[in-house]
């Protein structure tokens, strides 16, 4: 099954006929990927790698109407005006590729979408891919491999190397999720475990957590409180951050007494979740909770 | 970005928010004659830090000589490694009560929360960990913004009467405009001081912009870079993600998380790197160069570990990066380098010519990386 | 069964202190109505009728988790900030009964209130009766009796008038809904009508309708393609209103070439509604489309 | 509350929305001198009735002379029954083109939404009777507002190519200010006029405010009765909805539905209404005294009809109010009277102490009072 992108995922490319758009958009198609259309306002008429692009969301859906995910290159600047076009124009699943987004924009049209009962992922995240049906996002393909494993993270690159590590073991992935490194995110651990956990595919998860807020430590309540039922192993980053400094992005810092790594492996334990020290670790306790 | 005290008061006043009566002086003498005006003061160093006052940042003189002296002392001092420029004389405020008022971005909703409490001029955080039933927290839906019901939930939660009911009621009114029209991630009263006369007065100011929002703010151009060390500054130029550390291994990934995971496993194996350094994704030759090369100047750095796994990265164009970078700055400092991914095969033969060796294993390299800078 | 309210209803009664909030509260609990409590900022403590102030929802519900209902009888000035109070405090269905709250505040406590799936009855109308259940509004109760006509209205005193006619001929009502008289309200004819094609206890309805806007044609256009299969009886008022003035409330205005009572009756006529030309020939219709 | 042409133009210039060179005057004397000003001109009647250009309010001048002549006809004359008492004198416009740009608030959506056509100059109405398809529609969530792609969607509407799409969007975005910040029911451009240089002008402005949003608007206080006949203001002044009708039968109702009931019922029944008076809900006896008042001393009423459903409004104080204000202006006029509902029999009661009889039914009453008014 899958969560969130699956092989009926009709894509649509917000900003394509920018330098990332117009990268993702081959290396998309490549994997197999079904983009039907791209946007990029002024540029309609034109094709990028033999996707029609138009000048807004409505035209092309008028021509497309299968269009169900769309996901975001537009630069920080126009990327909230391109949210917003998104969610009016009906769209359920948005992909937000875009980072440095403004946190008081970000915070209206998450919530705004949330109203609307659609989906953000991100922003500032990599996407989200699920083997051998679609791939919306920026990860390298070949990483991944169609499994068992769901994976929710909070981080790009470090998503692969773990991922990598989980293909290697055998497992592969049934969908994994960059929900963002901001501050505000579309989709919180909560959400995507709570999919995960209804999703036939998905027998084991992964959580990639990093310092700052507290989404892992409501995860791990979450986890103890609902009896979680699949086996859920985390990593998180950050352990040795120095606290009041933003580790690459804006999500990742320790402030306000909140938001370091101890508090969260801590949570993680009491609630029964194995915490990896190091990124190769998470396979190995993978390998050992699903008695592999 | 973290505003001064007294740029972040400037904004109070200009919002309707009453300050006490200061001036922000750069001299002995000028605190002095600022101190001749207003009588008893109080001098506040002017620095980014946290926790200033604990660290003698903050000293009260009741006549103007006494404000000289300490100005004399404070001035050029260094207060937690940042050095004081300036200083806030502030006339001193007769405080009866303390209240704080803040408004935070709270990640986990997602919405502006207000914090307040009448226990103020405490550190938040402890009275968080304390007595958190003593703070009252009222959220604002993000799309409708603050209506009355907020504001009288928050006067409720501090119980204040008539008259400064309605003032403490301005002053939300008006900190959660300047919060919304600033961009902040926080803006903060703490203490907010009732004085002698029974007035409202914010004592202290604390305001942090979204960096990602100073385009809309373009007076603030140029001021970001005023909390950074040497280091920091010429990696932020770059468009780099960079953190200053106490050890001596340098260290350069792709991607924050794999970056802190990085250093983090470098601690694990017992070594201690001397930075954070995230390229971000795709980067090319000529970034990794830059990156390398301010590593490589990096007094403090004897042994550089970088860690890229290609995605979007390619290995090929990182290796370029390191080679050029080793041409011109010479080889002074060892180099681990761990490569995965994109044209792997490339940037590895690449590095081999010039006579590196990449590991597979982010662990082996790390492990590698700690042996060379001495730490085991 | 009924629509809206009825004797599970839990009412909040915001502004209760003033002179309308106390002279209906008064009036509501003679009929029978399970008002809980009341709010008005600054005199909590107080007791109207017997009924607890508190100075805020919050606080109100704290005591009383019950309320699932509030009446508002706040003035203009300070009503959109008692919607936004009340839909913050989770409640899912409002009366607003104040007249006179600028439309733009309107569209957006309305717009607010369909994002969050509450209902907002109103403003500017008389409210809502389920006789011999409950009373959330300002009519006189006696004027109506527990039956089988479901009437959904822009009007009041109009609203009383074929009521009255309704008891008299023995049908009695399910449920009369007064959804307002300005340009913008949160529950439009088909909304009710909805709701009264699911409800048993209503065997035909009643729209009482008037010049301005178009809700009337698509209330009529809804009948049409829905096969709508309770008999609907409509009257409107203002046939011989003059175009440009408004007739009593700001929503009652023939404007921009819409508005006229004479294509709202067309629209009815043409969905097989029998439209009343004086306000007593509304029994008669209802009494012939019910056979009795 | 609907703006003068000339005040809804100073707030387009206040929003950065261009508008011809113009002035504003009310002797031919200023106009002369406008029109030697400005050259070539138009002279507007500054009225509020629609449809003034079909009336011969809007001429134009080619000289001061003319101009002046022009002036002297217009100022005093009446355009459909109003007073012309200034004119707008404007700067002729060399007009290559006209589109047309409107904000309403729409009902059905209950939201701001836009208009606009690449047909401007025309009659909006008869246009979107004659080719809808012409008019682009862009509704606006008012939770969110106006966004970039609103814009666009409408600068595609009406095909406009790049330095015109600059200036439409910032038009666009202008207006859509003035139509929030000013509480509007419309603001319209019509026609919104491209010259002879291909720049964008408003050639005419409406702008309708919410009469029940004035109270944020202290500067247009006293101005919206300037649009009301004597007994309207008379009326206004109590806080009653009147509005004035052709016939002599004088109709009183609590309640906007069923006093347009009553009014009806008197039409159907072959009988002319005079006006239309709504006493509202819950009136006591000085304020339907001061209704009756208004209409007895009205010269073309001949018959009241007043109809009273008693629910919050209690029947006795409506007979009572009633008979004081026969008992102050005599009972010169006709009275029918209709009460049901909320203390009944008492209202009844004192009516026929004076002498008048109350009917149960509306019908019975209303063809009495037509009889009465020699309708039948």
């Amino acid at each position: 099954m899958a969560i969130l992108v699956d092989e009926k995922t009709r894509i649509l490319v917000q900003g394509i006929t920018g330098r990332e758009g117009t990268f993702h958009t081959k290396a998309m198609l490549d994997y197999g990927s079904k983009i039907v259309a791209g946007v990029t306002p002024g540029k309609g008429g034109q094709e990028v790698h033999g996707v029609p692009v138009y000048d807004s969301i409505a035209e092309a859906l008028d021509s497309h109407p299968e269009i169900n995910t769309s996901i975001v290159f537009v630069p920080a600047r126009f990327a909230p005006d391109a949210v917003f076009e998104a969610l009016d124009a009906g769209l359920k699943t948005i992909v937000v590729i875009t980072e440095h987004i403004p946190v008081h924009d970000s915070m209206k049209f998450i919530r705004y979408a949330r109203l609307l009962g659609s989906r953000i992922i991100g922003p500032n995240c990599p996407g989200v891919i699920s083997p051998g049906k679609s791939k919306v996002g920026i990860m390298p393909g070949h990483i991944f491999s169609e499994g068992i494993v769901g994976i929710v993270s909070r981080s790009g690159t470090l998503t692969y190397e773990i991922a990598h590590a989980i293909t290697r073991a055998g497992l592969g992935q049934s969908t994994a999720v960059g929900i963002g490194g901001d501050p505000i995110t579309g989709l919180n651990f909560i959400d995507v475990l709570e999919m995960f956990r209804k999703d036939d595919q998905t027998e084991a998860v992964v959580i990639i957590g990093e310092i700052g807020g507290d989404m892992e430590e409501r995860a791990a309540k979450y986890i103890r409180e609902t009896g979680y039922e699949k086996p859920v192993v985390a990593y998180i980053a950050g352990r040795t951050a120095p606290p009041g400094k933003r580790m690459g992005h804006a999500g990742a810092i320790i402030s306000m007494g909140t938001g370091g790594a101890d508090s969260k492996i801590r949570a993680f334990e009491k609630s029964g979740v194995a915490v990896a020290k190091r990124p190769s670790e998470v396979a190995e306790l993978l390998m050992k909770a699903l008695r592999r | 970005m973290k505003l001064y005290e007294y740029e972040a008061k400037e904004l109070f006043k200009a919002y309707g928010i009453p300050v006490p009566d200061a001036e922000v002086v750069r001299t002995p003498e000028e605190a002095e004659a600022a101190a001749r005006r207003l009588g008893s003061v109080v001098l506040k160093a002017q620095v980014l830090v946290a926790g200033r006052g604990k660290a003698g940042g903050i000293k009260f003189a009741h006549t103007p000589e006494e404000a000289r002296k300490i100005a004399e002392e404070l001035l050029g001092s260094e207060i937690k490694g940042e050095r004081v420029n300036s200083l806030l004389v502030s006339k001193l405020v007769d405080i009866r009560r303390e209240l704080f008022l803040s408004i935070i971005v709270d990640r986990a909703l997602g919405a502006p929360v207000f914090l307040t409490s009448s226990e103020g001029g405490v550190d938040i955080e402890e009275l968080a960990a304390r007595a958190p039933e003593k703070i009252v927290r009222v959220p604002v839906d993000p799309l409708t913004g603050l209506k009355g019901f907020h504001v009288r939930r928050l006067v409720k939660g501090v119980g204040l009467a008539k008259e400064q009911a309605k003032q403490f009621s301005k002053m939300a009114s008006a900190l959660y405009k300047l919060f919304i029209d600033y961009d902040c991630e926080l803006a903060e009263i703490n203490p907010l001081a009732i004085d002698e006369n029974g007035n409202l007065v914010a004592v202290d100011a604390k305001v942090i912009i979204d960096d990602n929002a100073l385009f809309r703010r373009p007076e603030f151009k140029g001021r970001e870079e005023r909390e950074l060390s040497e280091f920091e500054a010429l990696a932020k130029k770059e468009g780099f993600s960079y953190v200053e550390l106490d050890g001596n291994i340098g260290i350069i990934g792709n991607g924050a998380g794999l970056t802190m995971a990085t250093m983090d496993t470098v601690y694990l194996y017992g070594g201690k790197p001397a930075n954070f350094l995230d390229i971000g994704g795709g980067a090319r030759a000529e970034l990794v160069e830059k990156a390398a090369s301010i590593l490589l100047r990096h007094p403090k750095v004897e042994v550089i570990f970088v860690n890229v796994l290609g995605g979007i990265t390619r290995c090929d164009e990182v290796a370029r990066g390191l080679v050029r970078a080793l041409e011109k700055h010479g080889a002074g400092k060892k180099i681990v380098v761990r490569m995965m991914g994109t044209n792997e095969e490339e940037g590895k033969r690449i590095l081999a010519e010039a006579g590196i060796y990449a590991y597979d294993s982010m662990e082996e390299a790390a492990k590698k990386a700690v042996e060379l800078a001495g730490w085991r």
